[in-house]
């Protein structure tokens, strides 16, 4: 987050930002689910060049077994960046950011779980980044959920996360790297969006109260229409296995 | 290390507990809701550090030391000073900390400070720039808890600004070879921006509780910390817990911590003033 | 992490019953023994890579990435660049697998991938050289199993050989003071000498079976990878495995994998000509 | 320790020390104790510059448990430097130094402690040092006898060490750190005082066997004016506790 | 393994290498068993320039537990190079090498051991490379191996292990470190000589098959030989502890 | 890695058995209290390495060797060469010593023969300065036992040591430009000061035991090692062990030592120039 974002022109006269968009735009995002054979469930997401993998695995039995919760199942998440998925390669060892980026996915995800249905048991979450151009952490979270749902673990709600912020003076949605990097203020927004709760908002820049609640709404806004792309997804594969179930059938 | 079990997820009948208490409108130690427990702020007690504070929040402790380097800046930020936030959970905290490197737990807090002073911004990094792209000031803030009861955000932020407030460096001339001589007799402070007050609280049921203690924080839903610089605007926010909160009492929840933070400030400002006239006279 | 029982040594009975079918002629998926499942090889997934692929071989699944970055020369090889081959097994692989740094299992297949691609040579490192004794090329191929389901070696070779075949790098020129200039607009492909084909198969019991699923490794006595060049050579050889295998049998398997090859090296020929068509158009 | 201290005068011509004391007097030294909340037992001393935080955590079950001993509770030192602890600031990663000198610390403190009534337990001895000014090891083992005192352990008597030396031909107590880098000789001793038993010797520089003696008797010399601040301290801590009990009679 | 070695002569005009040797000759070998008081069994073995111990502990308990195999022992092995074994010295972290060579070990020397004798329990196997000239991981097969025998552990054959290869166009044997690096392939061979199996193969390099197939076999005559110089150290052994005995015997 | 429970405090009942044992004057293994094992000292068995030596003080062995590489100062030390000591415990010592990066005991024994080397001082580390404040020799003194029965710490000073006195380094010249020039022919033998012997003996109850075995160390309460130099000083003492000792017994322990120390030097000054004579011709 830089003061001088004067130099680069994130915002142009049309008023479109660097990739095209208007600022209350999101990016195309492309979601699907039961993607990979071994994991219990998982997920791919594209949202602009972001590409994420997410796999979950569980409940399952947990190693070393003093870590298990006796009322309820541990949530363990992981989010992990490819090396050769930014512009410079990143070291292949877990950065501090990595690490932080684990536990805040985990505080984003567990309130939709129902964990009390399955104690001592774990429910792991691996975020892969293939490919990063900001707001991975966000997409992580908006694929995790599928993934988890694709997985069968009980939740009271998806969870669907996004990012808007304020650059060249203008609120926008969805920020992309150059625009977290550059702009004034990014905000994440994780929600329930039937529950109507929040489970995750951080932010770092600089906000009067006023643009926080303003800001707030975009990304509200943001998270709504990840969510209609969340229930297309699963309503797709679920179409798609309930077509291939009666195929069985009929072949039998 | 502290595991995720001891952290949160405990015992279903604590909880159940401490909520019929604050339906009375109390909190376990008699503090208000929105009332934080006595703070102390000692400054300078590491006479080999640059800067230092120990700051105590209720039974938290924490103490933390700035030390600079003359190094290199980052490739995208070649005329700024560089910035390295460090916090360790001392074994000496709680009986369940395991010394170690640091955890989940100590990066967050380390990275969470460091957000709150890098986005105020505390420290003019342009001003401890030496050669642009070759040779900066590196600023090292260390944090270490020395006893845990809560709310290690507000006492880990209150102590790294302090240090840092308060901390002196040497004068730097760049020679005609680019060698840099350093005059430490010549000592100068941190150049400054904007002061950061972050403010710490959770959310238990429909509760609001600022400042928690580690009981309230293990049967808490949720916690928010919110950063504050004096011109009115938030700098930083971190959510962390495993629950979820109405918008509503987010914003409920802003606006608290909004007000407390002026408080701190005060608090935190005076204590900075002391130190500074203790140390020219 | 995989453990030493969750790779080999497995159930005598699933030994028996897999036995039982070989001897009808048979694979629990109804594949010839010499037979590769559908190999599927993806170019250009990650745009930020300079080179990348997914290969699926069935339910197995690879991704491989190129960057590149200018750097020292290793002291004996001092007009050459430098090629580094690293491969994890990402936990979304399969339940046993465990996060971390790479194990045995993850160094075996870098190396076993990286002997393939510099022994066949399949890069000319002497071009990758810049100043020599200083400056050169140092070229990342980094593996990821997204998916396990047997023969890792070969997805990951392939993944790794497309990545490099379809790879672009930028000019470079050698100012007088021994500055580097990069041209990021002049991008060439990868200097190539001549494409390492890998071929795994099992040894179980009397039988030699062509890309063995996870059930069949599990099962297996012995492991071997041969690869070969387009001029028909062998240049990389790996046995793995609990058992020994005579050497009628180990010469039967040089010459299926010998012959197997061809069909491969066609196959990955063929995606790599594809995407360099669409490429260009 | 360098062989040429002539450069560097550590001895003026009044036959005082750098920092003005006498060859044979300790510097002003402050113990406190029950200084942490949390811990069963702690203390803080500072020895001239040294500044010394101790915590003893125990006896409690010990992790993992084939660890355990059958007859006696292990005991578990750390000692630890905290970053901006010295001149130049350390790295965080514990040092070679650091875990030798854990395991002296232990090997110093053990005999004094009743490990035997605490069978497959642990009892754990923490030593922060939060500012080191040479004979930090000293000053740790000092302090984290009393902390085992103010923890309640039983222990056969209190553990002070003192390190002595040899600096410009002349034999000095209490070294600091410029006396300890370029002086000819550094003996470090912890003693049992009541027992009168030695539970540490470490030596390194160069003295003739009857220099030894003289050096050591010294450090034993300094270990019982310690001693002497160790039980003040103690007692002061035992008044204070007494005076609040009796005042909560009172006010019932 | 570099394409131009007609730099450096490996093979003068007389057909010999850089030590003299003929194409065909194996270096030589001295091996010896019983070399470790401690272990149980143990080996020595100089080949060349190569100076390897090996020590087998076991059949043994295996921690952690939940490692243990329910139908055979967990074979262990460690290939591991002293700082100081080769020209430039070695960084005492365990290197990438280290690892793949451990596994290849075991996976030679596993087809040998009767693992199932001893379920639930492990074998370990510690190669040490105490001087490194070309070859060590053949080196150490063949000298765990007879320190496997000198333990006592079932087996069903001895392994041992020899390289072979081509170097300026020439076949040749047993392979020395200038001979590995400059030449043209190297070829890795283990059997069990009595039940003619092969239960190591590795290459590197460029051969045609046919090629292939004449170095596989000078590699296996050189695992001939070797197995003779095995076979020799295990008699001489058991010679000398039999002597020892009867002498004991007598003296009663 | 060796488990504190495994090194110390070990049964009651071997103790008094010990103990018995000793009131009669005698030790398990027949040997007089302040009497060593036979000493063995093998010079220069690996080639590869500058200097190198295997001792062994009855079943305990020990190797030691010497490489130098070129290196900076310490920035306090710009005119010294640097010694780098390293010891550890190879798996192969005892069944209970797991493989792994040196942990406490390991750590203690290379630095107590640091402390030795260093304080008597064996080497001229002056000496070893190619260009003040640049360029200097560094020297790595790497240590493994082989076979672990008692007494590591005089098994490692003596080979550490018979290999620095037998070591042998090329010579240097700095050229105009700061480049040094390695001459490989010219070889010299390492600058020398004085030579430390190490001594380390027990106290179990009222003995004093010279030399111990694993055994003697196990059930023993005192460890003491002493370090002496040719003109009759201490330079280095560590104490080890979970009990104390009387200062009657710790000042009548110094004299042991010393005493037998005379010994344990003729007898490696002669190995030393046996080597040294052999080497010659």
């Amino acid at each position: 987050m830089s003061e001088e974002c004067g130099e680069v022109k994130l915002i142009d006269e049309q008023g479109l930002r660097t990739d095209g968009r208007k600022p209350d735009e999101i990016r195309k995002t492309i979601m699907k689910v039961g993607v990979l054979k071994n994991a219990d469930g998982s997920s791919y997401l594209e949202q602009g060049r972001n590409k994420i993998l997410v796999a979950v695995y569980g409940p399952e039995e947990l190693h070393p077994k003093h870590l298990a919760l006796p009322d309820k199942a541990l949530l363990q998440c992981r989010y992990h960046m490819l090396t050769f998925s930014t512009d410079e390669r990143r070291s292949p060892a877990p950065s501090r950011r990595d690490i932080e980026l684990s536990k805040v996915i985990k505080s984003a995800l567990e309130p939709a779980i129902l964990l009390e249905k399955f104690p001592m048991t774990t429910i792991r979450v691996l975020v892969e980044v293939i490919q990063s151009d900001g707001g991975t952490r966000c997409a992580g979270i908006t694929a995790a959920s599928i993934a988890l749902a694709n997985a069968g673990i009980p939740m009271r709600d998806l969870v669907v996360a996004c990012a808007a912020g304020k650059v060249d003076g203008q609120y926008i949605v969805d920020l992309n790297a150059d625009e977290d990097k550059l702009g004034e203020a990014d905000l994440v927004v994780a929600i329930m969006p039937q529950r109507k709760l929040v489970t995750l908002i951080q932010m770092d820049g600089s906000l009067t109260l006023d643009e926080f609640k303003k800001v707030f709404e975009l990304a509200k806004k943001g998270c709504y229409e990840l969510y209609n792309i969340q229930r297309k997804a699963l309503l797709e594969h679920y179409e798609k296995v309930a077509k291939e179930v009666s195929q069985d059938d009929i072949s039998k | 290390m502290i595991s995720p079990s001891d952290m949160y997820g405990m015992s279903f009948l604590k909880r159940r507990a401490m909520l019929k208490l604050l339906a009375k409108g109390t909190r376990l130690d008699g503090r208000e809701f929105h009332e934080y427990r006595p703070v102390k702020i000692n400054i300078g007690v590491v006479e080999k550090a640059s800067g230092s504070a120990e700051v105590s929040i209720g039974n938290t402790v924490v103490i933390a030391g700035v030390k600079w380097d003359i190094g290199e800046p980052f490739p995208d930020t070649p005329d700024e000073g560089v910035l390295v936030t460090m916090a360790e959970f001392l074994p000496t905290s709680a009986s369940f900390i395991e010394p170690g490197p640091p955890d989940e737990h100590a990066i967050e807090l380390a990275r969470v400070t460091d957000r709150g002073i890098r986005h105020a911004p505390l420290i003019d990094l342009k001003k401890l720039c030496l050669i642009p792209g070759k040779k900066v000031l590196t600023v090292f803030v260390d944090i270490y808890s020395e006893n845990y009861d809560g709310n290690l955000f507000d006492a880990a932020s209150r102590a790294a600004v302090a240090s840092i407030l308060t901390c002196k460096i040497p004068s730097f001339k760049v020679g005609e070879d680019e060698n840099i001589e350093v005059d430490e007799e010549q000592l100068k402070p941190m150049p400054i921006v904007k002061v950061p007050i972050s403010v710490t609280l959770v959310n238990i049921g429909d509760y609001i509780l600022v400042d928690p203690t580690f009981e309230e924080e293990q049967v808490s839903d949720v916690r928010l910390t919110f950063t504050f610089t004096e011109d009115d605007k938030i700098c930083a926010i971190q959510k962390g817990g495993p629950g979820g909160i109405s918008e509503d009492l987010l914003m409920e929840a802003v606006d608290i911590a909004f007000k407390v933070s002026k408080e701190q400030r005060k608090l935190l400002m005076g204590a900075v003033k002391n130190a500074q006239k203790e140390n020219d006279t």
